[in-house]
């Protein structure tokens, strides 16, 4: 029995009257992956928001290792363990590569004025250990971010390869759980392969547990344990893939309407 | 990888000191407020009740007549800024970024009525015939601070739309400069007067039998009511104040609804220019006399009250303006004497800054609540 | 404008337009515009109140080169088109000529009606410069007609000037371009430069002083020939090789460019050190009030540059460094001080400086550092007014003396040796010098360092920074604390040279000055900033110290706010750009550059680099 | 800014050059440039200077001398504010100084030059940097400046070290010369001078005319947080304590505001019967504006001092009646002994130059400071062999120390020990007519002249 990482009760937030979410429940166990799927505005995007700390809950609970998280900024929450990626990617377009990856290794980092002026020994090793785990971090989508990309501005880089590099970026910060939103939107299918394997090498070789907003079902279908359907902030279902897959409601739910959002 | 942080080890902290300390700024803000409050009420009743003899032994109570005054003049002082915070409050609304230069632009409406009213003293009619005069004068003011609104933004912001945030601002910041320095450079750099008034005018009146205010006074609390009138018809009731509104939402959405974005901005600009040179030309009436600095610290407190207001709404600017203009003028006599400070009018510009701080801490959309589009509050 | 990062070597493949092939409308309004902007020159007087400093003399003054430049760069500008990268352009040939003399031609007739007008009305009663010396001035004291007539002629001459430069060979413009420079250079720095010579007597540099120089004021004919053969040269022959110099430097990799870096940092600071014993009490003075602003600026570098906080208020940490060493140190408190205060070294002052420093920005960062830009911009600058009258108060005034300030400063002992004061410039220059070292390395270590990065990201994207982990408040508060240290250590400085501190050293009107520096030199670049404080505050001065042109102090401000939107407009990235700041401002065409060099990764590029079984990750071995 | 650019290079070439050809003889020339060096070696010139024929003249050579070769010119400079807010206060000072040169003509047939006017920013660290540039320069030999006492605290010290004089036509705060009583004030250095008038007599003399001439008890100040305002109005208030009067309210206001009912609610809550407020325009023409319609000062007696002794002000016709204290400024047919122009000849000059009326009372004492500066300077100078003018700095302290009975545009001028050269006399005018307000400058009621 796997234990029990995150788990939201009854959680919901209105924006002006509409309820992005309504009494939501959801939990996560060590080592899962866990896929939200749902069609556009079910409020994926806002249920990641909530959970990373940039918008808080009207009402519920969001339980981390047995701490509630209601009430911390954006940058506790990922030092508590929860690192995310954004649906329209958000990189540090002007620094290199590397600084991008470097700079999200801050909150498990502790050298501050003092060391940088001093130059002191505790202060060299740590950018060493930062450098070194950035690099580490980045090879790990083979040569594509390594060798002479790092020094370049994130700005150059293509649609695909930002999105490798956010990915990077969270996995610096060495967190337990990432929340993945839309890891493969806008990637061709030979991609979007690839990515898939590396998702799921993320919890094979990284032991990380993740959490992933996903449209492309065949994505959905090969790596996630478990699929959650939201739809107008309410879970109508879930289960394995197949479960939900022949959930009348999600089909009710996706029926005439486009399967695949515009990021 | 060794490393000697990781989340098992982080420790959670649901309170940043930064909030503690501001939680505590508040509290002191607010105390200070209102025992000062209490101890002038003690003053009012007995000059030199048990407290007051201790901290502020010369202490006597203002008469019913001199606090009237103060509010008065805090009123008219209040409704100017409103009226250049207009303009503030629109620009920001519409473009989201403090035109710093609209102060100046106030100071070109001021300049231009001294000139134009002191030409026509010379020849005669502004005796003769002051209330055609005035008007005209009104009209040559709101002409030329129309048209300085309008060039700047053409020349100096239209270029650098869509450019980071403070690019504009430090833009206007040098346009500012500018204009005042033009100002030094060919008007030179001392004070000019305004001709003297009809005594109508000048002297007080007695209104309603109890409240006494000078003529100035008065107009310039008239003329504000009514433009602020006059310009909420424009933004709510009309077509172009519609276009403002879309603009203001979402400039994109606007244009593709067939807006014409540039000449609704520019629009904005210079229904915001003619307000300052309205205020300009009351400004001239009341203080009869303008320098090149004129624009400046009006301006940036006619700013702060469109913050305090709550910026992009209207009556918000014009509340704001009020607002900050009679803290001001009364303030310092009633909060800060009390507490055995002396010469407190030095510090009037300090306590009209203190009103933007405390308000922010306390409420940081402003007192009406702002009115921005999405990309401006994030 | 586009191309800012790959020289454009264009082939001109394109034969010269017709002559009259004009883009006449853009030619009336540069020639309105220019007429517009030599009639704004004469009427804010400086014609007249130049024409007092000869460059050349008995020939040129100052006050003719203010208007004579305007047509010539006008008629040069008319006929500039953008060059693209790649693109092919037109040859340049007469047409350019002849748009530039039209231009000149419609500028010099704005300034013949003006001389016409100025005989014929008064309006001396609003524009205080209508005078008749102006009058005197553009008719050469010949009477407005003659006046009238000469401008045309004056003004088409110079346009045609400007359009001929386009005809020119770039070697020939080079020369030109460089002989003038020379001389307006050295003319116009004439103080600073007999000043020197003093300091290099021993090598007969006063001899070629007085060889070049007229007795006060002016080069002498032969002197300014002299020089411009001089420049001409070293454009011809020398610049090449400076440029060579600097294209191998550039080529140098690895350990021998940081070598050659590092020979470079010594060079100057050698110079830096050995420069001073040589300079004129007047240099030193100016260097010193350089050094000084160099400080501020690189503080404010720190908040603005790097961390994107638009501060504002920044002088108000300049006023409590100066106040604070002031009061500590003086020898006649004010009397509601306590007695026992003992009266410190400014060496033990500057600790408790540096402390108040801080917490002074802890304490106005604390409130703002979660607003808005604007507003915090607003807010700041509300700090430093109520500082600055909380310093002038009466209320305070036991303490702070009011508006009587603190005086008798006694400066700075050095270990007993010796007192560094405002008496003796050279010194104050060396202490202001080694407060400016630190404050160097202060930025070059943060900026390289976990907070530096964290600043950085901050500027980019405070949301996603925070996002990242980044305690964006605590940061930001770190920026505010740095940049106030900075700034005290200036304003202590200050207090010991000056030996007086008054309130009205600490205006807003310093604060945007010292952003104008910063955004001149270049946000976020140490050397920018350098560069932008020697540029302005010791050409052009600062809001309380003399620049080299004392002749400008009534334009300053006039052109520093023209400077600050010119740059804004044309050039945000500053005089010495920061390669980041840079790609920020000039997004795609930083992009379409790397597209030209094909740094730009497509897609393709990435299946290229990552061929499939290149890639562990993604076949399954 | 290509230029930029170059001038950059430029000044770059030019500091390694120094660099690179400073190693080698740096011992040679570390002592090159100081003014006192200079002096020195001036000092031993001017000993053959006696070998050959010499005409008597003031002076020991004890500072050194300045030699100006034929055909130069003698060197003073003007150090005031041209520029901010006080610029009003400070160019009239500047002009007058530029028509005084004019006036004087030569000295033992040298012309005279001011150059070009040097501007103290009204501030300290302003004039610190302007007076560096002066010493530099070895040729000059006096400064008629600082028109702001901030300015002159700083840049004093320099010009005394450098052994030459600076006469101001503009500073008044004790603290630059004595406490009349005596004592030299703080800020006192050798060869400073002023024809402006110490604020202590000021205060003094509208102290006692408001509580002997008026018969008021009471009485309140307002400053705008100028040092000048600010201690002209402490030195009222001090002396009219001490000579029995009762203050009942000491107020600042802020440059630049326009709302002065707060300030003057402030001041009226006692309601004193006089109110003094001896600072510029436009402030001022608020106070006397806004004043009358504050409860408490209805009948409150305004009065200012020279800061706003300008037609400006007067012509403002809510200044009726105000009482004015200041220099003497009957100027009209005062004459200038050294240069013979009366003060209607210079103040016309003035218009006809710079296109508007002086807007401070002090250009009078601008005039004089440089005529007496010139005269100075001629007393302690003579042609040498070689048709060299030599000028002896000691020389021109000497004369100023001991000048007495000097007639001025301000009137009769005598030196003390302490530089205090301002026409010891205080004179209150009583404005009545503000169409001719000529008149009202004329019109004084009260004179204070001690000792």
């Amino acid at each position: 029995m796997r234990q029990r990482l995150l788990t939201i009760n009854k959680l919901s937030v209105t924006f002006g009257g509409l309820h992005a979410l309504k009494d939501l429940d959801f939990h996560v166990d060590e080592g899962e992956i866990v896929s939200v799927i749902g069609p556009n505005g079910a409020g994926k995007t806002t249920f990641f928001n909530m959970i990373s700390g940039m918008v808080t809950p009207t009402s519920g609970d969001i339980i981390f290792k047995g701490e509630s998280l209601l009430g911390l900024d954006p940058n506790q929450v990922t030092a508590a363990g929860i690192a995310r990626t954004f649906q329209n990617v958000r990189l540090f377009a002007n620094m290199t590569i590397l600084e991008n990856v470097m700079v999200a290794q801050h909150c498990r980092t502790r050298q501050g004025i003092w060391g940088a002026l001093l130059q002191t020994r505790s202060f060299k090793q740590e950018e060493r250990e930062i450098r070194e785990h950035a690099e580490l971090v980045l090879s790990f989508f083979g040569t594509r971010l390594v060798g002479y990309r790092l020094d370049q501005p994130a700005a150059v880089l293509s649609y695909a390869n930002r999105r490798r590099l956010e990915i990077a970026r969270a996995m610096a910060t060495r967190p337990t759980v990432i929340l993945l939103d839309e890891p493969v939107a806008g990637m061709n299918p030979k991609e979007s392969a690839a990515l898939t394997q590396l998702i799921g090498e993320l919890r094979s070789d990284w032991g990380f547990t993740i959490v992933m907003i996903e449209h492309d079902m065949s994505v959905v279908r090969d790596v996630s344990d478990r699929v959650v359907v939201l739809d107008h902030g309410e879970t109508i279902a879930q289960g394995s893939y197949e479960e939900v897959s022949t959930n009348p409601d999600v089909i009710e739910a996706y029926l005439g309407r486009p399967a695949k959002e515009s990021a | 990888m060794p490393s000697p942080e990781t989340a098992e080890n982080t420790k959670l902290t649901r309170r940043l000191g930064v909030d503690t300390f501001l939680f505590f700024m508040r509290v002191v803000m607010s105390t200070f407020v209102i025992l000062g409050l209490l101890m002038f009420i003690g003053q009012q009743i007995d000059p030199d009740n048990f407290i007051a003899s201790r901290i502020n032994p010369d202490a006597t109570g203002l008469t019913a007549a001199q606090f009237e005054g103060l509010v008065i003049s805090g009123l008219s002082q209040g409704a100017m800024y409103g009226l250049i915070a207009l303009g503030y409050s629109m620009v920001y609304g519409v473009l989201g970024f403090i035109n710093f230069a609209h102060g100046e632009v106030f100071m070109v409406g001021a300049m231009t009525g001294m000139i134009t009213s002191n030409k026509l003293d010379e020849s005669g009619a502004w005796e003769s015939n002051f209330a055609l005069s005035l008007l005209f004068v009104l009209v040559i003011a709101i002409i030329c601070s129309t048209l300085t609104a309008v060039i700047m933004e053409r020349v100096a912001y239209r270029p650098l739309r869509g450019s980071p945030r403070l690019i504009p601002l430090i833009t206007s910041i040098g346009v500012s400069f500018f204009i005042q320095n033009v100002s030094v450079v060919l008007l030179g750099p001392g004070a000019k007067s305004y001709p003297t008034l009809p005594d109508w005018l000048a002297q007080k009146h007695e209104l309603f039998g109890f409240i006494t205010i000078e003529g100035t006074r008065l107009m310039v609390l008239v003329v504000a009511a009514v433009s602020m009138v006059a310009l909420w018809y424009l933004v709510e009731r009309t077509k172009i104040g519609k276009a403002m509104r879309a603009v203001a939402e979402d400039k994109e959405i606007a244009s593709l609804m067939g807006i014409n974005v540039n000449r609704t901005i520019v629009t904005t600009f210079a229904v915001g220019g003619a307000m300052a040179g309205v205020a300009g030309i009351l400004w001239g009436l009341l203080f009869r006399s303008v320098v090149h600095t004129t624009g400046f610290l009006p301006g940036i407190k006619a700013f702060s009250a469109a913050v305090v207001g709550g910026i992009g709404n209207m009556g918000g600017a014009m509340a704001g303006g009020i607002t900050l203009g009679s803290a001001e003028s009364v303030a310092p006599l009633i909060l800060l004497e009390p507490w055995g400070i002396n010469g407190v009018s030095q510090l009037k510009d300090a306590v009209a800054f203190l009103v933007l701080i405390f308000v922010l801490l306390v409420k940081p959309t402003g007192l009406f609540g702002e009115r921005l589009s999405t990309e401006d509050r994030a | 404008m586009s191309a800012v990062f790959v020289e454009p070597h264009t082939p001109e493949n394109l034969p010269a337009r017709r002559l009259l092939d004009q883009d006449w409308r853009r030619l009336l309004n540069y020639g309105v515009l220019l007429a517009l902007v030599l009639v704004f020159v004469a009427l804010t007087n400086m014609p007249v109140k130049l024409d007092r400093r000869m460059l050349i003399e008995p020939i040129f003054s100052m006050g003719y080169l203010s208007v004579f430049w305007l047509p010539a760069v006008f008629g040069l500008l008319v006929c500039r088109e953008p060059v693209l990268a790649g693109m092919p352009s037109y040859a340049k040939g007469r047409r350019e000529v002849l748009a530039g003399a039209m231009v000149g031609l419609i500028g010099g007739a704005g300034l013949s009606v003006l001389t016409v007008l100025l005989d014929n009305f008064d309006l001396r009663d609003p524009l205080v410069n209508w005078s008749p010396q102006l009058l005197d001035l553009l008719s050469f004291g010949r009477g407005s007609t003659f006046g009238f007539a000469i401008w045309l002629p004056i003004g088409l001459a110079l346009g045609t000037l400007g359009g001929l430069t386009h005809v020119l060979s770039t070697t020939a413009r080079r020369v030109l371009g460089w002989a003038f420079v020379t001389v307006v250079a050295f003319a116009v720095f004439e103080t600073v430069i007999i000043d020197l010579s003093e300091g290099f007597a021993s090598l007969g540099a006063e001899r070629v002083v007085d060889e070049i120089y007229f007795i006060r004021g002016g080069l002498t004919m032969h002197g300014a020939a002299i020089l411009a053969v001089c420049g001409g040269l070293f454009a011809a022959f020398g610049r090449d090789q400076a440029q060579r110099a600097k294209a191998q430097f550039q080529a140098l990799e690895g350990t021998s460019r940081t070598r050659a870096n590092a020979m470079g940092l010594l060079a100057c600071g050698v110079a830096l050190v050995v420069l001073p014993l040589f300079l004129g009490g007047i240099t030193n003075e100016l260097l010193a009030n350089v050094g000084l602003f160099v400080l501020l600026a690189l503080g404010l570098n720190i908040v603005v540059g790097l961390a994107g906080i638009l501060d504002l208020g920044y002088v108000a940490f300049f006023a409590i460094g100066g106040y604070t060493a002031g009061i500590l140190t003086t020898t006649n408190r004010g009397e509601s001080w306590p007695d026992w205060m003992p009266d410190f070294y400014w060496g033990t002052a500057l600790i408790f400086v540096v402390i108040l420093a801080a917490l002074a920005g802890l304490f106005i960062g604390a409130p703002v550092i979660r607003m808005r830009g604007d507003y915090l911009a607003i807010v700041t600058l509300g700090f430093g007014e109520i500082i600055r009258l909380l310093f002038l108060s009466d209320w305070l005034g036991g303490y702070t003396g009011a508006a009587q300030g603190v005086t008798n400063i006694p400066g700075v002992q050095v270990f007993g040796l010796a007192t560094v004061k405002g008496t003796d410039p050279r010194a104050v220059f060396y202490l202001v010098l080694f407060f400016c070292a630190i404050a160097i390395y202060v930025s070059w270590r943060l900026e390289r360092s976990r907070l530096g990065r964290a600043w950085m990201a901050i500027r980019e994207d405070e949301s996603v920074a925070e996002a990242m982990g980044i305690n964006t408040v605590n940061a930001k508060l770190m920026a505010f604390v740095v940049g106030a240290v900075l700034a005290s250590f200036s304003g202590a400085i200050l207090a010991a040279k000056v030996g007086s501190v008054f309130p009205n050293s600490f205006i807003i009107l310093v604060s945007i000055v010292i952003l104008v520096v910063v955004i001149v030199g270049g946000m976020g670049n140490i050397v920018g900033v350098i560069v932008g404080s020697v540029v302005l505050i010791g050409i052009l001065g600062g809001p309380r110290q003399p620049g080299l042109l004392q002749e400008f102090s009534e334009y300053k401000l006039l052109i520093y706010g023209v400077l600050l939107v010119w740059m804004m407009l044309k050039r945000p990235e500053g005089l010495v750009p920061n390669v980041r700041r840079t790609r920020e401002l000039h997004q795609e065409e930083y992009l379409q550059d790397a597209w030209l060099r094909g740094e730009i990764d497509t897609d393709a590029d990435s299946h290229a680099d990552g061929g499939t079984d290149a890639e562990p990750g993604v076949l399954p071995t | 800014m290509g230029p930029l650019r170059k001038l950059l290079l430029l000044l770059a070439v030019l500091a390694l050059f120094a660099a690179a050809c400073g190693d080698d003889d740096e011992t040679t020339t570390t002592t090159g440039d100081d003014g006192d060096d200079m002096a020195e070696t001036d000092g031993d010139d001017m000993a053959d200077g006696d070998d050959g024929e010499m005409m008597d003249h003031l002076g020991d050579g004890s500072l050194g001398t300045i030699v100006v070769e034929p055909g130069a010119e003698v060197q003073v400079r003007s150090l005031n504010a041209l520029t901010g807010d006080v610029a009003l206060f400070g160019l009239p000072i500047h002009r007058s100084i530029e028509i005084a040169v004019d006036d004087y003509g030569d000295i033992h047939g040298f012309p005279v030059t001011s150059g070009e006017g040097l501007d103290d920013l009204c501030s300290s660290d302003g004039g610190q940097a302007a007076a560096q540039t002066i010493v530099a320069d070895e040729q000059i030999v006096g400064v008629v400046g600082t028109s702001c006492s901030g300015a002159a605290v700083a840049a004093a010290p320099l010009i005394s070290e450098a052994g030459i004089v600076m006469i101001s036509g503009g500073n008044t705060s004790p603290a630059l010369t004595s406490d009349l009583a005596g004592t030299a004030g703080e800020n006192y250095n050798e060869g400073y001078y002023r024809t402006a008038h110490n604020d202590l007599y000021q205060g003094r003399a509208m102290a006692l005319f408001v509580f002997n001439e008026l018969g008021l008890t009471t009485a309140a100040a307002i400053h705008d947080g100028d040092p000048y305002t600010q201690g002209l109005a402490q030195a009222f208030v001090d002396a009219y304590e001490e000579i029995g009067g009762e203050i009942t309210g000491f107020a600042g206001i802020a440059k630049g505001d326009t709302d002065m009912v707060p300030v003057l609610t402030e001041v009226a809550a006692a309601s004193p019967q006089a109110l003094f407020f001896p600072i510029f325009q436009p402030e001022g023409n608020f106070i006397a504006a806004q004043a009358p319609g504050v409860a408490g000062l209805e009948d409150t007696q305004l009065l200012a001092a020279d800061g706003l002794l300008v037609d400006g002000y007067l012509e403002l016709e809510e200044t009726e009646g105000m009482y004015f204290s200041g220099p003497d400024a009957r100027f009209g047919d005062n004459v200038n002994q050294s240069t013979g122009k009366t003060a209607d000849d210079v103040s016309g000059t003035y218009e006809s130059l710079y296109g508007e009326a002086p807007t401070s009372p002090f250009w009078g004492h601008g005039y004089d400071a440089t005529a007496m500066l010139l005269d100075a300077i001629s007393a302690a100078s003579y042609v040498d062999g070689d048709g060299n003018l030599v000028i002896d700095k000691a020389g021109v302290r000497e004369f100023l120390d001991n000048l007495t009975g000097y007639n001025g545009l301000i009137g009769l001028i005598n030196c003390d020990d302490f530089g205090d050269c301002g026409s010891q006399k205080v004179t209150i005018v009583h404005h009545l007519d503000s169409d001719d307000f000529r008149a009202s400058m004329e019109n004084v009621v009260f004179e204070y002249a001690p000792s």
